[in-house]
């Protein structure tokens, strides 16, 4: 394995193609209910994992808005409960088939995004920040007083939609249910991947960075500011959505505490530690943020019967990693590699 | 003997994996202009910044009339009496021009002697004066130049660090930044002055100093390099002028 | 008028709350480029500090606030000490991801060294209300309002008259600059941060009587007092103090004269759109870009 | 047709388990809950177990998020392969594994959350929520209670109620919005408060406007405090009844010193401190942690896993499995040993249907602090709406 | 609107624009022909930076019209136009005080220039269509051949991050030249550059003229350069007319040399 690693080239990727590397990920991910099933892994772990991957979904096309066009939302919260609330009521309530219920969300809270990247060509920085902060809790609010339509504070439990316009719910299928959901979910992850890859690699991506960079040189290299804010406020509202309309359908249920500042605020952590304008870094900022607490630190018996400490733990390892990994932990790759030459030669 | 100002001896600067500097010494006596010249990229803004205690040298040692300064903090070393005029002007965009000179007289205590400054300065630079309100990012270019020479002078420096200032100025400025330069080394102020302009420097320069990819490869009385064939090679071209 | 008046007053108790909490955001972001999503928390921490010592040590009430103030002091000189300032080079929005996570750390030592249950905080005044216009307020509130803003209107003076307030405005400009001109840049933050945390508990003291000490505590406070920045405008010290007189007030109107259910969401979208209009805030200076 | 015994029973254990928030704000809930749960096993296992079972209890904490609390259920039951979840936490939690526990069929004894959702007058196998047993009193029922108090006891006319928009407030809105229908010639004046809110001045001045009779605190824990003291503040002068959560001494702590005697503030109980209920009292005191000696939380904490160890008693040398179970607690009602009866007969899934009414009042006066403890007397005994009215 | 005559490719009229009290730029009017390079000199202050702002629109000038010949053929009084559209018509320019993306490497900077003759649709880039995959690699091939061109093109896979000032406008050049421009127009090309970059610098403007048949406005204090390449120069001094003329005409003009040259006249 080490002279696999080290016969690559300096910066080249272990695996060539990109895509490729998405594909065998996904298929990665794709087993994880079957070693659920086979007793490798807690079936907990499963949804665990799940919750990995629609807030990754939230967190890439964020990483789009802060990462590339250096735009800081903090309304992911809000734009992902609006899009489950909507998903939920249209599936539970108006007995309507997943898909549809999907692209409902998804445009409207997209739209929503749009108004709010108009709002952005007059906003800035901070302010902005706030601003979209503002929306999100103006949404939360709404959440939780607009009784007939959220289920008020104690929630929305729903029941698993129809599937492909046709697949029914029935009990017997729970475990069925369960996987395409989740499959559903990798194949979103994925795609999103991709698309990311895509435009950011290119010309779009490029426009971004120029109106980061500076926006006088955007401007007089034609990059339209407005059209390019409104696409990532709308890039990142739409995945935003998704991974709401995800999150509900897959957990059947939520509730006006879950689309708090906290969690957009932890989208962000997620990108900065795992790696600001980077697809894998991202997730694996999602990771640390959202699973370590549940899959890591609860393994240790002492943290297990210590959840403060395991709050105070995660606290200081984001606090550590923006220290010494100030471009993302994604780079703690390179430096492994790295050891790993250094070891080599040693010996 | 005059006194040693300044004294870099075997400094060596990094960037990361990039050696910028390896390994120059370089002093400058009291009151006298030394002129640092050299090519994009020669490392002639980092040796002041080094100085200045912005960046971080390697290894060796700089002493300010005889005390070693380089482990010291940069607002310490501001504290000392050495100013600098830092490449790219970096005003304080957002602070008028009266605040961003009040700043440079950070660590002037006596109140007479900053409104002195102050007088002197818009003395030099009337136009500070006319835009004393104006917040200095609208300044124009050259402006924000002369806001930036202006600045370090507010401190009464004893050793001024001047990293490229012609630039950006028009020829009638530039004429009377190098007077105000000579004028104020005459006063015992000691002057290290980093341009690109060598020809206009090396005129009113005591000493010179050539860098090339972090090394000093000639030095001597600027009145002596300026007859230099290689150094009129190298960055005067044909443009030799008398 | 009396029902208007009693509103307005006591809007300007909880607007002081909001002005402390604000003040301490916008000490940190001027000096560090930071939005301190931890003000909150930090305060809440010493706010436990002390509880604790007057519950279960007995101290009298004000000399556990002083202690509660030294407690903030010091640990505001801990966090610039020992965090921000090796995080001079990252960049600022990293930057503001270490006060969250600076947030779970003091919400997992919260309850680490104080336990889980809720305290109680007596007000510095326990008796007596006062009638103006009509309206009654208790001493201890028109104690808060007063002191809010006389301390405010101190920190003004200085922010804005001083040496000290020069030294804060160019360190928040340029940094690095501001070093090179002799700004002792490192004890501008840490001082901040030990304000802001002073800040925090004095916010935190006001607001527990009013409610109990408990972890959550200030969560709510802290959303008001980002708000309150931004209508204010980040660019001026006494802006945020007025944005969040102005939120409290306007929440309490109109919760009373128009929706119970609907003001929290009327006066956020009255503020989105006041900004969009004066995208700096009430104080705030347009910034000019020059290319 | 053999019966096997179901998952997490072994010949000399029974596995249980739940999930809580015992980290991030609602960890002084979930704390004591989880402590008072588990000092009652402990008695129950030191005195033998249950028909020679030792009960085993595991429990992980889920920080008060929905998809943790689901992730944390699925492996309770998938995973550990509990028996049964006791004591089941928080409404994000119970909200998201609503489903599943009615899927999987796994027993759920007491949720430690007044949701609405658990309410059913008539659960079925076929519905699913046949296996769930809510304990707790249900903020619909007890909203009903309120109104049936203030009218029948008070005598009021026109009722206020400031409730706050979470669960607890709404539910409790909608109870007594119920009630206030089902009576003649009673009038509901309402105000919202966000809940957590630092100024609910603007809703208690209303009420005072309205000039209502008495007044419901619709709120929990931390948002009672902020109503009390500003109806003290604004002497609206009007007695006051709040919820059972309310109901423990740290909250009248809270507020008794501003109270000063211008109104009194009741509270409903479900669990009774009284004579008849001392023995009961003396054994929690007797088992727990003393700094919990009068937590309201690590009471019912004590109470869920008193009501599942019923269950499993009254299996006795049965098979213990999921049907037996579910049969057994359906079989007769079960005495709460601070008072109150569940009838869970006929799939009747309502919590406690009786309360007791009591009233804050000042304890131990703090010399250095100069200020009273809170504590709550009892004024009436546990009593049905019917009774109230009557 | 008149149309430009024939050789006219820009054309300034009767432009004014104030700050506050300021009048950075008052009733000052110039053409530039079609080939030319043609020089903008003044005092520091004197509005230069300003004048290019309202070309390209960074600026709404209070008064007056900036009509430009574009790369279609069609004239353009480019005041009705916003920022970005600019660029479109041929138009395109540097920054006295850089403006690069410095987190990206040197060739994605100058790529970036190239963005307004990009084709592939945001679906097509999305999908990563042959169509896109072919386009990107023709302006990566072009903005190669430009960095060559100005000899920068060793570094193209190096950050612009820590790159030295004479570098970074070098870079700024190059974008600039991506999208094949009819006027390019300078504020301060040569500052940072020593005598002899300078000297270089002067047959790489000469070299630009030819290689993309385009008129160069510059502004510069480096008088040897703006009298060695400029054919025609107008002078400003307080956002007015000072003079316009041959470098030779100029340096004699004795209002020119008391507000800007002074009488030590170089080269
Ligand atoms: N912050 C930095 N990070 C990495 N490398 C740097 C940094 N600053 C400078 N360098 C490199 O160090 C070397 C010396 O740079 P320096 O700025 O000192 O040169 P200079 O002589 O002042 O050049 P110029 O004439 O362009 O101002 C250059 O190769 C430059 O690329
Ligand atoms: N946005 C603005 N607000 C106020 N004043 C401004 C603004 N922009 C420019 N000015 C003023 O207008 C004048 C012209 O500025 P400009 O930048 O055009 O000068 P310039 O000729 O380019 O000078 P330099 O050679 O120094 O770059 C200056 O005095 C400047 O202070
Ligand atoms: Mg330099
Ligand atoms: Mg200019």
């Amino acid at each position: 394995m080490i002279k696999k690693l080290s016969s690559y080239k300096k910066g080249q990727p272990l695996i060539k193609n990109a895509y490729m590397s998405y594909a065998l990920f996904g298929l990665f991910l794709a087993l994880m209910p079957l070693f659920g099933y086979l007793g490798i892994i807690k079936s907990s772990y499963v949804t665990i994992i799940a919750s990995v991957i629609y807030y990754s979904i939230a967190a890439l096309g964020l990483n789009v808005l802060l990462g590339w066009t250096g735009l800081i939302s903090l309304g992911t919260a809000g734009f992902m409960g609006l899009a489950a609330y909507i998903s939920a009521y249209i599936t539970y309530n108006m007995h309507l088939p997943f898909e549809i219920a999907l692209v409902t969300a998804v445009v409207v809270s997209t739209l929503l995004g749009v108004l709010v990247g108009y709002i952005s060509l007059r906003i800035e920085g901070i302010y902005l920040a706030i601003a979209t902060l503002a929306v999100a809790e103006i949404l939360r609010k709404t959440f939780e007083v607009f009784d007939p339509f959220t289920g008020g504070a104690s929630g929305k439990p729903i029941s698993y939609p129809t599937l492909f316009f046709f697949y029914k719910y029935s009990r017997a299928d729970l475990k069925i249910f369960e996987t395409l959901l989740y499959l559903i979910l990798v194949l979103f992850l994925i795609a999103v991947m991709i698309l990311v890859h895509n435009l950011m690699k290119g010309q779009v991506g490029r426009a971004l960075n120029a109106l980061r960079g500076s926006e006088a040189a955007a401007q007089a290299m034609g990059i339209n500011l407005l059209k390019y804010r409104l696409f990532a406020f709308g890039f990142a509202s739409a995945t935003a959505s998704l991974a709401g309309v995800l999150y509900v359908h897959y957990n059947r249920y939520t509730n006006p505490d879950r689309w708090l500042l906290a969690l957009s605020l932890n989208l962000v952590a997620a990108i900065i530690i795992g790696g600001v304008r980077n697809i894998y870094g991202t997730i694996l900022g999602v990771f640390i943020v959202v699973a370590t607490k549940d899959m890591v630190l609860a393994q240790i018996p002492y943290f297990a019967n210590n959840p403060n400490f395991a709050l105070m733990f995660n606290g200081i390892l984001i606090i550590l990693i923006i220290l010494y990994y100030p471009y993302g932990l994604i780079r703690i790759g390179a430096d492994l590699k790295k050891l790993v030459v250094k070891i080599k030669e040693k010996f | 003997m005059k006194t040693v100002a300044l004294k870099i001896s075997n400094l060596k600067v990094r960037y990361g994996a990039i050696e910028a500097i390896k390994g120059i010494d370089l002093y400058a006596n009291e009151g006298t202009i030394v002129a640092l010249l050299g090519a994009n990229g020669a490392g002639k803004s980092t040796t002041l910044r080094t100085i200045s205690g912005l960046v971080e040298a390697s290894s060796g040692t700089i002493e300010f009339f005889g005390k070693p300064i380089h482990k010291m903090d940069v607002e310490q070393i501001a504290r000392l009496g050495i100013a600098q005029s830092p490449e790219g002007r970096q005003v304080f965009k957002d602070l008028t021009v009266e605040e961003n000179l009040r700043v440079g007289a950070f660590t002037v205590k006596n109140r007479k002697q900053i409104k002195a400054n102050f007088e002197r300065v818009y003395g030099y630079f009337p136009v500070l004066q006319e835009r004393k309100h104006q917040v200095a990012s609208t300044l124009s270019g050259g402006e924000q130049q002369m806001l930036a020479i202006g600045r370090a002078l507010m401190s009464s420096p004893r050793v001024l660090l001047l990293d490229e200032p012609s630039l950006g100025l028009a020829p009638l400025i530039v004429q009377s930044i190098m007077k105000i330069v000579k004028e104020i080394s005459e006063e015992g102020t000691t002057i290290i002055i980093v341009e690109q302009n060598a020809a206009q420097t090396l005129k009113i320069a005591d000493y010179a100093y050539v860098l090339e990819v972090g090394n000093l490869t000639m030095q001597g009385p600027a009145s002596e390099l300026i007859h230099d064939p290689k150094l009129i090679q190298a960055y005067l071209g044909s443009h030799k002028q008398g | 008028m009396s029902t208007f008046m009693q509103l307005f007053l006591r809007s300007l108790e909880t607007g002081s709350i909001y002005a402390l909490a604000a003040l301490g955001i916008i000490i940190v972001f001027r000096t560090s480029n930071i939005t301190h999503f931890a003000q909150g928390a930090l305060g809440t921490f010493n706010t436990f500090v002390v509880a604790i010592l007057f519950t279960n040590y007995r101290f009298p009430l004000w000399a556990a606030i002083l202690a509660g103030i030294l407690s903030a002091f010091v640990m505001g000189l801990m966090v610039d000490y020992f965090i921000i300032r090796r995080a001079k080079k990252i960049a600022p929005i990293a930057k503001q991801i270490i006060t969250l996570g600076m947030v779970l750390v003091i919400v997992g030592v919260t309850a680490i060294s104080f336990g889980l249950d809720p305290f109680i905080l007596p007000k510095l005044f326990p008796k007596g209300d006062v009638m103006i216009a009509g309206a009654s307020i208790s001493i201890n509130g028109l104690f808060n309002i007063g002191f809010g803003l006389v301390l405010m209107g101190i920190l003004f003076v200085i922010l804005q008259k001083t040496k000290w307030g020069l030294a804060v405005r160019t360190t928040a400009s340029n940094e690095f600059t501001a070093r090179l001109m002799g700004v002792p840049t490192r004890n501008v933050t840490m001082i901040a941060w030990a304000l802001a945390g002073v800040l925090g508990v004095l916010a935190g003291v006001m607001y527990a009587p009013l409610n109990r000490v408990d972890a959550g505590m200030l969560d709510y406070v802290q959303i008001s007092a980002l708000v309150a920045c931004v209508l204010g405008g980040f660019q001026s010290f006494h802006g945020p103090i007025i944005g969040a007189y102005i939120l409290a007030i306007a929440k309490n109107l109109m919760s009373f004269y128009w929706s119970d259910v609907w003001a929290e969401q009327l006066v956020l979208i009255a503020v989105l759109i006041f900004i969009i209009f004066r995208p700096n805030g009430i104080i705030g200076r347009k910034i000019v870009k020059k290319v | 047709k053999k019966e096997v015994v179901s998952q997490g029973v072994t010949k000399t254990e029974v596995l249980i388990g739940n999930c809580a928030a015992t980290s991030g704000n609602l960890a002084n809930v979930g704390g004591p809950f989880i402590a008072g749960l588990e000092a009652y096993l402990k008695y129950v296992n030191d005195a033998g177990g249950v028909a020679g079972r030792k009960i085993k209890f595991v429990h992980k904490d889920d920080g008060f998020v929905a998809e943790a609390g689901l992730a944390c259920t699925q492996e309770m039951i998938n995973d550990n392969k509990v028996f049964s979840l006791v004591g089941h936490f928080g409404t994000p939690t119970v909200g998201a594994t609503m489903n599943l526990l009615k899927e999987t069929g796994v027993p759920a004894v007491y949720f430690a959350t007044g949701i609405g959702q658990l309410y059913d007058e008539k659960a079925t196998e076929e519905e699913g929520n046949y296996n769930l047993f809510p304990v707790q009193p249900i903020y619909k029922t007890e909203g009903r209670i309120m109104v049936a108090r203030a009218v029948g006891d008070f005598k009021a006319k026109k009722i206020g109620i400031i409730y706050t928009n979470d669960d607890a407030g709404k539910d409790l809105l909608a109870g007594a919005k119920t009630q206030v229908a089902a009576l003649t010639g009673i009038t509901l004046v309402e105000q919202q408060v966000a809940y957590g809110s630092t100024d609910v001045s603007a809703a208690v001045t209303s009420i005072k406007n309205a000039n209502v009779d008495f007044i419901i605190a619709a709120s929990n824990q931390v948002t009672i405090a902020t109503i009390i003291k500003e109806l003290a503040a604004q002497s609206v002068n009007k007695d006051v009844i709040t919820t059972y959560v309310n109901v423990a001494p740290a909250y009248a702590s809270l507020f008794i010193n501003e109270i000063q005697g211008k109104f009194d503030v009741y509270g409903n109980g479900w669990v009774a401190f009284d004579a008849t209920h001392k023995a009961a009292l003396d054994l929690y005191q007797s088992k727990i942690d003393a700094k919990y000696a009068v937590n309201a939380y690590a009471i019912t904490g004590w109470i869920a896993a008193y009501y599942f160890v019923e269950g499993l008693k009254r299996v006795d040398k049965k098979t213990l499995n999921w049907d037996n179970f579910r049969t057994a607690m359906e079989s007769a009602p079960i005495t709460n040993p601070f008072g109150g009866v569940i009838d869970f007969k006929n799939g009747q899934r309502l919590g406690t249907m009786e309360m007791n009414l009591s009233k804050a009042a000042l304890g131990a006066l703090n010399a250095e602090t100069n200020l009273y403890a809170g504590v709550w007397t009892n004024v009436k005994d546990l009593e049905s709406i019917e009774s109230i009215l009557k | 609107m008149d149309e430009l005559q024939n050789k006219t490719v820009l054309s300034i009229q009767d432009l004014s624009i104030s700050f506050g009290g300021i009048k950075a730029v008052d009733h000052l009017s110039f053409d530039v022909d079609e080939g030319e390079i043609f020089g903008l000199i003044g005092p520091n202050g004197a509005g230069k930076t300003t004048v290019f702002n309202c070309i390209t629109q960074f600026y709404k000038p209070n008064h007056g019209s900036i009509r430009f010949k574009s790369k279609q053929g069609k004239t353009i009084e480019l005041t009705t136009h916003k920022v970005h559209e600019v660029i479109g018509y041929g138009l395109v320019r540097t920054f006295q005080n850089v403006e690069l993306i410095k987190e990206l490497s040197i060739l994605d900077n100058v790529l970036i220039g190239g963005h307004i003759d990009f084709k592939t649709s945001f679906i097509g880039q999305a999908f990563n269509t042959k169509k896109s995959k072919a386009e990107e690699a023709l302006y990566r091939q072009e903005a190669i051949e430009i960095l060559t061109f100005l000899g920068i093109a060793d570094r193209k896979d190096w950050l612009v991050y820590g790159q030295p000032y004479g570098i970074l406008k070098k870079i700024e050049l190059a974008r600039s030249l991506m999208c094949k421009p009819k006027l390019i127009i300078l504020d301060e090309p040569a500052a940072g550059l020593n005598d002899l970059e300078t000297l270089d610098f002067a047959k790489v403007i000469r070299q630009i003229r030819q290689r993309y048949n385009c008129s160069i406005l510059l502004v510069e204090h480096d008088m040897r350069l703006v009298m060695d390449v400029c054919d025609r120069i107008c002078a400003i001094n307080f956002g007015k007319f000072l003079a316009v003329g041959t470098p030779g005409q100029i340096q004699k003009s004795p209002t020119v040399q008391a507000a800007y040259l002074g009488t030590e006249n170089p080269a």
